[in-house]
Protein backbone atom coordinates (compact mmCIF):
# COMPACT_ATOMS: atom_id res chain seq x y z
CA UNK A 1 0.00 0.00 0.00
CA UNK A 2 1.24 3.61 -0.85
CA UNK A 3 -0.75 6.62 0.85
CA UNK A 4 -1.40 9.15 -1.18
CA UNK A 5 -2.30 12.70 0.41
CA UNK A 6 -3.82 15.66 -0.95
CA UNK A 7 -3.55 19.64 0.13
CA UNK A 8 -5.33 23.08 -0.08
CA UNK A 9 -7.33 23.45 -3.77
CA UNK A 10 -6.56 19.48 -4.33
CA UNK A 11 -7.82 18.21 -0.80
CA UNK A 12 -11.09 20.03 -1.64
CA UNK A 13 -11.29 18.77 -5.55
CA UNK A 14 -10.81 15.10 -4.13
CA UNK A 15 -13.05 15.83 -1.03
CA UNK A 16 -10.57 14.23 1.22
CA UNK A 17 -7.28 13.95 2.24
CA UNK A 18 -6.09 10.93 1.41
CA UNK A 19 -6.14 7.60 0.05
CA UNK A 20 -4.47 4.17 0.17
CA UNK A 21 -3.85 2.14 -2.27
CA UNK A 22 -1.93 -0.59 -3.99
CA UNK A 23 0.37 -0.42 -6.87
CA UNK A 24 1.94 -3.08 -9.03
CA UNK A 25 5.67 -2.37 -8.28
CA UNK A 26 6.49 -3.81 -11.82
CA UNK A 27 4.80 -1.51 -13.50
CA UNK A 28 4.77 1.96 -11.14
CA UNK A 29 8.40 2.23 -10.35
CA UNK A 30 8.19 5.90 -9.83
CA UNK A 31 6.01 9.12 -9.09
CA UNK A 32 6.25 9.77 -12.63
CA UNK A 33 4.71 6.19 -13.43
CA UNK A 34 2.74 6.98 -10.35
CA UNK A 35 0.95 9.74 -11.71
CA UNK A 36 0.77 8.29 -15.45
CA UNK A 37 -0.79 4.93 -14.12
CA UNK A 38 -3.48 7.27 -11.86
CA UNK A 39 -4.52 9.27 -14.21
CA UNK A 40 -4.69 6.90 -17.35
CA UNK A 41 -8.56 6.03 -17.10
CA UNK A 42 -9.02 9.93 -17.64
CA UNK A 43 -11.20 9.87 -14.86
CA UNK A 44 -12.03 13.18 -12.85
CA UNK A 45 -10.42 14.17 -10.31
CA UNK A 46 -7.24 12.39 -11.24
CA UNK A 47 -7.57 14.23 -14.60
CA UNK A 48 -6.96 17.75 -13.08
CA UNK A 49 -3.60 15.98 -11.46
CA UNK A 50 -2.74 15.99 -15.46
CA UNK A 51 -3.61 19.77 -15.95
CA UNK A 52 -1.83 21.53 -13.33
CA UNK A 53 1.19 19.38 -14.42
CA UNK A 54 3.73 21.91 -14.95
CA UNK A 55 2.51 23.92 -11.56
CA UNK A 56 2.27 20.46 -9.55
CA UNK A 57 5.28 19.02 -6.77
CA UNK A 58 5.56 16.27 -5.43
CA UNK A 59 6.31 14.61 -2.10
CA UNK A 60 7.58 11.17 -1.17
CA UNK A 61 7.88 10.81 2.64
CA UNK A 62 8.15 14.52 3.51
CA UNK A 63 10.75 15.27 1.01
CA UNK A 64 9.74 17.03 -2.08
CA UNK A 65 11.59 15.59 -4.55
CA UNK A 66 12.07 14.62 -8.54
CA UNK A 67 9.29 13.31 -10.71
CA UNK A 68 12.45 9.75 -11.53
CA UNK A 69 12.24 9.45 -7.52
CA UNK A 70 11.18 6.06 -6.86
CA UNK A 71 8.18 5.00 -4.66
CA UNK A 72 7.68 1.96 -2.96
CA UNK A 73 5.12 0.26 -1.10
CA UNK A 74 4.81 1.91 2.49
CA UNK A 75 5.87 5.39 1.11
CA UNK A 76 3.61 8.73 1.89
CA UNK A 77 3.10 10.63 -1.29
CA UNK A 78 1.64 13.60 -1.50
CA UNK A 79 0.85 16.18 -4.84
CA UNK A 80 1.09 19.67 -3.50
CA UNK A 81 -0.42 22.55 -5.49
CA UNK A 82 1.50 25.38 -6.18
CA UNK A 83 2.87 26.64 -2.30
CA UNK A 84 1.71 29.94 -0.64
CA UNK A 85 4.05 30.16 2.14
CA UNK A 86 4.55 33.11 4.31
CA UNK B 1 15.10 25.89 15.36
CA UNK B 2 11.67 26.59 13.79
CA UNK B 3 8.14 26.83 14.84
CA UNK B 4 4.90 26.03 13.77
CA UNK B 5 1.84 26.87 15.59
CA UNK B 6 -1.36 28.30 15.94
CA UNK B 7 -0.83 30.71 18.35
CA UNK B 8 0.07 34.65 17.31
CA UNK B 9 3.80 34.99 18.21
CA UNK B 10 5.91 38.13 19.87
CA UNK B 11 9.52 39.16 17.60
CA UNK B 12 10.59 40.88 20.56
CA UNK B 13 10.35 37.50 22.73
CA UNK B 14 11.91 35.23 20.23
CA UNK B 15 14.70 37.83 19.70
CA UNK B 16 15.61 37.95 23.50
CA UNK B 17 15.82 34.19 23.69
CA UNK B 18 17.57 33.92 20.63
CA UNK B 19 20.07 36.47 22.16
CA UNK B 20 20.49 35.17 25.38
CA UNK B 21 24.19 34.43 26.53
CA UNK B 22 25.55 36.06 22.86
CA UNK B 23 28.46 38.76 23.51
CA UNK B 24 29.49 39.13 20.40
CA UNK B 25 25.71 39.85 18.25
CA UNK B 26 25.72 43.16 16.51
CA UNK B 27 23.03 43.10 14.35
CA UNK B 28 19.33 41.45 14.29
CA UNK B 29 17.53 41.84 11.35
CA UNK B 30 13.85 40.75 11.57
CA UNK B 31 11.03 40.35 8.88
CA UNK B 32 7.41 39.62 9.78
CA UNK B 33 4.60 39.31 7.50
CA UNK B 34 1.19 40.21 8.16
CA UNK B 35 -2.54 39.67 6.75
CA UNK B 36 -3.79 42.19 5.00
CA UNK B 37 -7.37 43.25 4.99
CA UNK B 38 -6.82 45.60 2.05
CA UNK B 39 -4.96 44.30 -1.23
CA UNK B 40 -4.66 47.77 -3.14
CA UNK B 41 -4.88 45.86 -6.19
CA UNK B 42 -8.21 44.21 -5.23
CA UNK B 43 -9.81 47.30 -4.31
CA UNK B 44 -13.16 45.65 -3.93
CA UNK B 45 -12.49 42.67 -1.86
CA UNK B 46 -12.41 43.17 2.03
CA UNK B 47 -10.60 40.03 3.73
CA UNK B 48 -12.72 38.74 6.93
CA UNK B 49 -9.83 35.83 7.26
CA UNK B 50 -6.88 34.01 6.29
CA UNK B 51 -6.83 30.48 6.06
CA UNK B 52 -3.70 28.56 6.45
CA UNK B 53 -2.95 24.95 5.70
CA UNK B 54 0.21 23.20 5.83
CA UNK B 55 1.71 19.55 5.68
CA UNK B 56 2.21 18.86 9.23
CA UNK B 57 4.57 16.43 8.91
CA UNK B 58 6.80 18.23 6.49
CA UNK B 59 6.72 21.27 7.19
CA UNK B 60 8.87 22.08 10.30
CA UNK B 61 11.75 19.50 8.28
CA UNK B 62 11.00 21.86 5.12
CA UNK B 63 11.52 25.04 7.53
CA UNK B 64 15.18 24.17 9.69
CA UNK B 65 16.45 22.73 5.73
CA UNK B 66 15.91 26.65 5.03
CA UNK B 67 17.56 27.78 8.19
CA UNK B 68 20.42 25.73 7.92
CA UNK B 69 21.42 26.67 4.58
CA UNK B 70 21.23 30.23 5.21
CA UNK B 71 23.45 29.19 7.69
CA UNK B 72 25.55 27.68 5.34
CA UNK B 73 25.74 30.29 2.97
CA UNK B 74 26.00 33.22 5.16
CA UNK B 75 27.84 33.55 8.66
CA UNK B 76 25.33 34.09 10.69
CA UNK B 77 25.24 33.33 14.30
CA UNK B 78 21.37 32.27 14.50
CA UNK B 79 18.44 32.13 12.14
CA UNK B 80 14.49 31.43 14.15
CA UNK B 81 11.89 30.82 11.63
CA UNK B 82 8.29 31.14 13.19
CA UNK B 83 4.90 30.25 10.84
CA UNK B 84 1.25 30.08 11.91
CA UNK B 85 -1.59 28.18 10.70
CA UNK B 86 -5.23 27.46 11.06
CA UNK B 87 -7.67 30.85 10.86
CA UNK B 88 -6.37 34.07 11.13
CA UNK B 89 -7.52 37.70 11.39
CA UNK B 90 -6.49 40.77 9.22
CA UNK B 91 -3.69 42.23 10.62
CA UNK B 92 -2.51 39.67 13.01
CA UNK B 93 1.22 38.39 12.13
CA UNK B 94 1.74 34.90 9.95
CA UNK B 95 5.51 34.72 9.34
CA UNK B 96 8.76 35.72 11.71
CA UNK B 97 12.41 35.59 10.72
CA UNK B 98 15.06 36.48 12.81
CA UNK B 99 18.27 36.46 12.05
CA UNK B 100 21.26 37.05 14.68
CA UNK B 101 25.13 37.76 13.38
CA UNK B 102 28.13 39.80 14.12
CA UNK B 103 27.66 42.47 11.35
CA UNK B 104 24.21 43.48 9.78
CA UNK B 105 25.26 42.79 5.63
CA UNK B 106 24.86 38.98 6.47
CA UNK B 107 21.77 39.45 8.49
CA UNK B 108 20.01 41.30 5.94
CA UNK B 109 21.12 38.57 3.17
CA UNK B 110 20.25 35.57 5.10
CA UNK B 111 17.15 36.88 6.25
CA UNK B 112 15.51 38.04 3.15
CA UNK B 113 16.51 34.64 1.47
CA UNK B 114 14.59 32.56 4.19
CA UNK B 115 12.19 34.48 3.57
CA UNK B 116 12.03 34.41 0.05
CA UNK B 117 12.48 31.00 -0.08
CA UNK B 118 9.87 30.09 2.11
CA UNK B 119 7.49 32.00 0.05
CA UNK B 120 7.56 28.46 -2.45
CA UNK B 121 9.51 25.94 -0.73
CA UNK B 122 7.83 24.97 2.95
CA UNK B 123 4.15 23.68 2.78
CA UNK B 124 1.55 26.11 3.28
CA UNK B 125 -1.26 26.94 1.40
CA UNK B 126 -3.35 30.44 2.13
CA UNK B 127 -7.32 30.47 1.50
CA UNK B 128 -8.72 34.27 1.60
CA UNK B 129 -11.95 34.44 3.31
CA UNK B 130 -13.25 37.93 1.70
CA UNK B 131 -16.43 39.66 1.42
CA UNK B 132 -16.70 38.25 -2.49
CA UNK B 133 -15.99 34.87 -1.57
CA UNK B 134 -13.09 32.26 -0.45
CA UNK B 135 -10.26 31.26 -2.80
CA UNK B 136 -6.87 29.73 -2.39
CA UNK B 137 -4.55 32.07 -3.17
CA UNK B 138 -2.58 32.30 -6.40
CA UNK B 139 1.42 31.87 -6.35
CA UNK B 140 3.14 35.43 -7.31
CA UNK B 141 5.39 35.28 -10.33
CA UNK B 142 7.54 37.45 -8.49
CA UNK B 143 7.92 34.96 -5.79
CA UNK B 144 9.07 32.39 -7.88
CA UNK B 145 11.55 34.82 -9.77
CA UNK B 146 13.12 35.57 -6.43
CA UNK B 147 13.49 31.70 -5.44
CA UNK B 148 14.90 30.87 -9.09
CA UNK B 149 17.43 33.90 -8.13
CA UNK B 150 18.74 32.39 -5.22
CA UNK B 151 18.93 29.22 -6.59
CA UNK B 152 20.91 30.71 -9.11
CA UNK B 153 23.63 32.94 -7.15
CA UNK B 154 23.85 30.41 -3.81
CA UNK B 155 25.67 26.43 -4.08
CA UNK B 156 24.21 24.03 -2.94
CA UNK B 157 20.30 25.16 -3.34
CA UNK B 158 19.73 23.98 -6.82
CA UNK B 159 17.98 20.82 -5.10
CA UNK B 160 15.19 21.12 -3.63
CA UNK B 161 14.65 22.43 -0.51
CA UNK B 162 11.39 21.20 0.81
CA UNK C 1 9.34 60.44 12.44
CA UNK C 2 12.91 60.10 14.19
CA UNK C 3 13.91 59.29 17.85
CA UNK C 4 17.57 59.94 19.87
CA UNK C 5 17.00 58.98 23.28
CA UNK C 6 19.35 57.91 26.42
CA UNK C 7 16.83 55.25 27.17
CA UNK C 8 16.72 51.69 25.73
CA UNK C 9 12.82 50.74 23.42
CA UNK C 10 11.63 47.77 22.78
CA UNK C 11 11.03 47.38 18.37
CA UNK C 12 7.41 45.64 19.27
CA UNK C 13 6.11 48.53 21.07
CA UNK C 14 7.41 50.69 17.52
CA UNK C 15 6.14 48.32 14.95
CA UNK C 16 2.72 48.10 17.27
CA UNK C 17 3.26 52.15 17.47
CA UNK C 18 3.66 52.10 13.65
CA UNK C 19 1.30 49.52 12.59
CA UNK C 20 -1.87 51.36 14.19
CA UNK C 21 -4.46 52.12 12.14
CA UNK C 22 -2.83 50.53 9.16
CA UNK C 23 -5.05 47.89 7.33
CA UNK C 24 -2.99 47.04 4.31
CA UNK C 25 0.53 46.64 5.66
CA UNK C 26 1.93 43.01 4.89
CA UNK C 27 5.44 43.37 5.46
CA UNK C 28 7.31 45.03 9.05
CA UNK C 29 11.85 44.73 8.43
CA UNK C 30 13.49 46.01 11.33
CA UNK C 31 16.96 46.16 12.22
CA UNK C 32 18.43 46.28 15.21
CA UNK C 33 22.14 46.94 16.14
CA UNK C 34 23.69 46.52 19.87
CA UNK C 35 26.95 47.06 21.70
CA UNK C 36 29.26 44.00 21.13
CA UNK C 37 31.13 42.93 24.45
CA UNK C 38 33.46 41.20 22.31
CA UNK C 39 35.00 41.98 19.00
CA UNK C 40 36.24 38.73 17.35
CA UNK C 41 38.74 41.07 15.73
CA UNK C 42 40.02 42.07 18.89
CA UNK C 43 40.30 39.08 20.90
CA UNK C 44 42.16 40.72 23.49
CA UNK C 45 39.73 43.61 24.61
CA UNK C 46 36.53 42.94 26.47
CA UNK C 47 33.97 46.27 26.20
CA UNK C 48 32.87 47.75 29.45
CA UNK C 49 30.78 50.46 28.32
CA UNK C 50 30.09 52.22 24.92
CA UNK C 51 29.84 55.97 24.76
CA UNK C 52 27.63 57.73 22.35
CA UNK C 53 27.98 61.19 21.57
CA UNK C 54 26.22 63.74 19.25
CA UNK C 55 25.28 66.93 17.93
CA UNK C 56 21.59 67.05 19.06
CA UNK C 57 20.98 70.35 17.37
CA UNK C 58 21.62 68.70 13.92
CA UNK C 59 20.60 65.03 14.97
CA UNK C 60 17.18 64.60 14.61
CA UNK C 61 17.07 66.86 11.51
CA UNK C 62 19.58 63.98 9.70
CA UNK C 63 17.75 61.40 10.45
CA UNK C 64 14.31 62.83 9.11
CA UNK C 65 16.47 63.37 6.02
CA UNK C 66 17.87 59.78 5.96
CA UNK C 67 13.71 58.84 6.69
CA UNK C 68 12.75 61.20 3.70
CA UNK C 69 15.31 59.68 1.31
CA UNK C 70 13.97 56.20 1.63
CA UNK C 71 10.32 57.39 1.40
CA UNK C 72 11.05 58.28 -1.83
CA UNK C 73 13.51 55.87 -3.37
CA UNK C 74 10.80 53.18 -2.04
CA UNK C 75 7.58 52.43 -1.93
CA UNK C 76 6.68 52.18 1.50
CA UNK C 77 4.55 53.03 4.72
CA UNK C 78 6.36 54.05 7.15
CA UNK C 79 9.63 54.31 8.58
CA UNK C 80 11.21 54.89 11.96
CA UNK C 81 15.11 55.48 13.01
CA UNK C 82 15.25 55.40 16.70
CA UNK C 83 19.23 55.54 18.18
CA UNK C 84 20.46 55.91 21.41
CA UNK C 85 22.94 58.17 22.97
CA UNK C 86 25.18 58.55 26.32
CA UNK C 87 27.21 55.64 28.21
CA UNK C 88 25.63 52.34 27.14
CA UNK C 89 26.06 48.23 28.43
CA UNK C 90 27.63 45.44 26.48
CA UNK C 91 24.32 43.47 24.79
CA UNK C 92 22.20 46.96 25.11
CA UNK C 93 20.43 48.11 21.88
CA UNK C 94 22.04 51.18 20.34
CA UNK C 95 19.46 51.82 17.14
CA UNK C 96 16.55 50.67 15.61
CA UNK C 97 15.27 51.11 12.27
CA UNK C 98 11.76 49.71 10.96
CA UNK C 99 10.25 49.91 8.00
CA UNK C 100 6.63 49.31 7.00
CA UNK C 101 5.38 48.57 2.56
CA UNK C 102 2.81 46.47 1.59
CA UNK C 103 5.63 44.25 0.08
CA UNK C 104 8.72 43.10 1.27
CA UNK C 105 11.13 43.99 -1.41
CA UNK C 106 10.79 47.25 -0.63
CA UNK C 107 10.95 46.92 3.02
CA UNK C 108 14.22 45.31 3.12
CA UNK C 109 16.01 47.56 1.17
CA UNK C 110 14.40 51.09 2.35
CA UNK C 111 15.26 49.77 5.72
CA UNK C 112 19.45 48.66 4.77
CA UNK C 113 19.58 51.32 2.96
CA UNK C 114 18.55 53.58 6.22
CA UNK C 115 20.91 51.90 8.12
CA UNK C 116 23.43 52.27 5.76
CA UNK C 117 23.69 55.74 5.44
CA UNK C 118 23.16 56.79 9.43
CA UNK C 119 25.93 54.80 10.08
CA UNK C 120 28.09 57.64 7.90
CA UNK C 121 26.14 60.45 7.42
CA UNK C 122 24.07 61.11 11.39
CA UNK C 123 25.97 62.85 13.25
CA UNK C 124 26.72 60.13 15.58
CA UNK C 125 30.31 59.55 17.31
CA UNK C 126 30.94 56.52 19.34
CA UNK C 127 33.97 56.17 22.11
CA UNK C 128 34.80 52.07 23.31
CA UNK C 129 35.62 52.08 26.96
CA UNK C 130 37.42 48.43 27.81
CA UNK C 131 39.93 46.58 29.50
CA UNK C 132 42.53 48.22 27.71
CA UNK C 133 41.86 51.65 27.36
CA UNK C 134 39.41 54.19 25.86
CA UNK C 135 39.07 55.32 22.28
CA UNK C 136 36.80 56.77 19.56
CA UNK C 137 35.88 54.19 17.24
CA UNK C 138 37.29 54.76 13.49
CA UNK C 139 35.58 54.52 10.60
CA UNK C 140 35.04 51.30 9.15
CA UNK C 141 35.84 51.10 5.26
CA UNK C 142 33.03 48.92 4.31
CA UNK C 143 30.48 51.59 5.62
CA UNK C 144 31.95 53.92 3.55
CA UNK C 145 31.88 51.85 0.61
CA UNK C 146 27.94 50.74 1.56
CA UNK C 147 27.15 54.78 1.44
CA UNK C 148 28.63 55.22 -1.84
CA UNK C 149 27.06 52.41 -3.69
CA UNK C 150 23.97 53.81 -2.41
CA UNK C 151 24.72 57.69 -3.71
CA UNK C 152 25.59 56.01 -6.94
CA UNK C 153 22.73 54.11 -7.73
CA UNK C 154 19.73 56.21 -6.15
CA UNK C 155 18.50 59.38 -7.17
CA UNK C 156 18.87 62.27 -5.16
CA UNK C 157 21.10 61.05 -2.50
CA UNK C 158 24.44 62.64 -3.95
CA UNK C 159 23.88 65.46 -2.08
CA UNK C 160 25.09 65.14 1.81
CA UNK C 161 22.15 63.85 3.14
CA UNK C 162 23.14 65.06 6.98
CA UNK D 1 30.63 86.58 16.12
CA UNK D 2 30.59 83.05 14.37
CA UNK D 3 30.39 79.78 16.78
CA UNK D 4 32.79 76.58 16.25
CA UNK D 5 31.89 73.55 17.37
CA UNK D 6 33.46 70.50 18.26
CA UNK D 7 32.47 66.75 18.79
CA UNK D 8 34.44 63.60 19.63
CA UNK D 9 37.60 63.33 19.47
CA UNK D 10 38.36 66.86 18.17
CA UNK D 11 36.26 67.90 22.05
CA UNK D 12 38.64 66.08 23.50
CA UNK D 13 41.45 68.15 21.34
CA UNK D 14 40.45 71.35 21.90
CA UNK D 15 39.41 70.44 25.53
CA UNK D 16 36.18 72.98 24.75
CA UNK D 17 32.99 72.07 23.15
CA UNK D 18 32.94 75.69 21.34
CA UNK D 19 34.57 78.47 20.95
CA UNK D 20 33.39 81.92 19.38
CA UNK D 21 35.02 84.80 17.12
CA UNK D 22 34.94 87.32 15.18
CA UNK D 23 35.48 86.76 11.53
CA UNK D 24 36.69 89.18 9.01
CA UNK D 25 34.42 88.96 5.84
CA UNK D 26 36.24 90.45 3.68
CA UNK D 27 38.88 87.58 4.01
CA UNK D 28 36.80 84.71 5.20
CA UNK D 29 33.62 84.07 2.75
CA UNK D 30 33.52 80.40 3.45
CA UNK D 31 34.11 77.23 5.16
CA UNK D 32 37.13 76.66 3.29
CA UNK D 33 38.82 79.92 4.10
CA UNK D 34 37.57 79.53 7.30
CA UNK D 35 39.72 76.60 7.86
CA UNK D 36 42.59 78.33 6.15
CA UNK D 37 42.15 81.41 8.89
CA UNK D 38 42.14 79.13 11.34
CA UNK D 39 45.04 77.32 10.92
CA UNK D 40 47.35 79.79 9.13
CA UNK D 41 49.68 80.31 12.24
CA UNK D 42 50.56 76.51 12.06
CA UNK D 43 49.08 76.43 15.63
CA UNK D 44 48.48 73.36 17.83
CA UNK D 45 45.39 72.66 18.26
CA UNK D 46 44.34 73.51 14.49
CA UNK D 47 46.79 72.29 12.76
CA UNK D 48 45.50 68.94 13.55
CA UNK D 49 42.30 69.97 11.60
CA UNK D 50 44.51 70.70 8.25
CA UNK D 51 46.19 66.85 9.08
CA UNK D 52 42.56 65.79 9.20
CA UNK D 53 41.23 67.32 6.64
CA UNK D 54 41.01 64.57 4.18
CA UNK D 55 38.00 62.74 6.56
CA UNK D 56 36.66 65.86 7.99
CA UNK D 57 33.49 67.14 7.14
CA UNK D 58 31.78 70.32 8.24
CA UNK D 59 28.48 71.39 9.35
CA UNK D 60 27.06 74.83 8.99
CA UNK D 61 24.07 75.82 10.90
CA UNK D 62 23.23 72.24 11.23
CA UNK D 63 23.14 70.60 7.59
CA UNK D 64 26.69 69.22 6.06
CA UNK D 65 27.80 71.24 3.61
CA UNK D 66 30.57 71.47 1.06
CA UNK D 67 33.61 73.46 1.54
CA UNK D 68 32.70 76.37 -0.64
CA UNK D 69 29.67 77.31 1.49
CA UNK D 70 29.49 80.53 2.57
CA UNK D 71 29.96 81.57 6.46
CA UNK D 72 28.48 84.41 7.79
CA UNK D 73 28.21 86.37 11.12
CA UNK D 74 25.64 84.32 13.51
CA UNK D 75 26.76 80.97 12.08
CA UNK D 76 27.29 77.67 13.79
CA UNK D 77 30.10 75.91 11.89
CA UNK D 78 31.06 72.59 13.11
CA UNK D 79 33.92 70.08 11.87
CA UNK D 80 32.84 66.43 12.54
CA UNK D 81 35.49 64.08 12.76
CA UNK D 82 34.56 60.89 10.99
CA UNK D 83 31.10 59.90 12.35
CA UNK D 84 30.34 56.71 13.43
CA UNK D 85 26.83 55.75 13.86
CA UNK D 86 24.42 53.40 14.07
Amino acid sequence: MIKILFFASLRELFGKESIEMSINESKVKNVEQLLIFLTENNEDPWLKLVEMRKNLRVAVNHEIVDWDTPVRQGDEVAFLPPITGG
Amino acid sequence: MAIVQQETFSIEDLIKSLRANTTSIGAVVSFTGYVREFDPNKTNKKLSKLHIEHYPEMTIKALIKIEQYAKKNWNITAVQIIHRYGLLEPNEPIVGVIVLSEHRDEAFDACRFVIDYLKTEAPFWKKELTSKGEYWVERKVGDESNTKKWQSKLQDCKTKVS
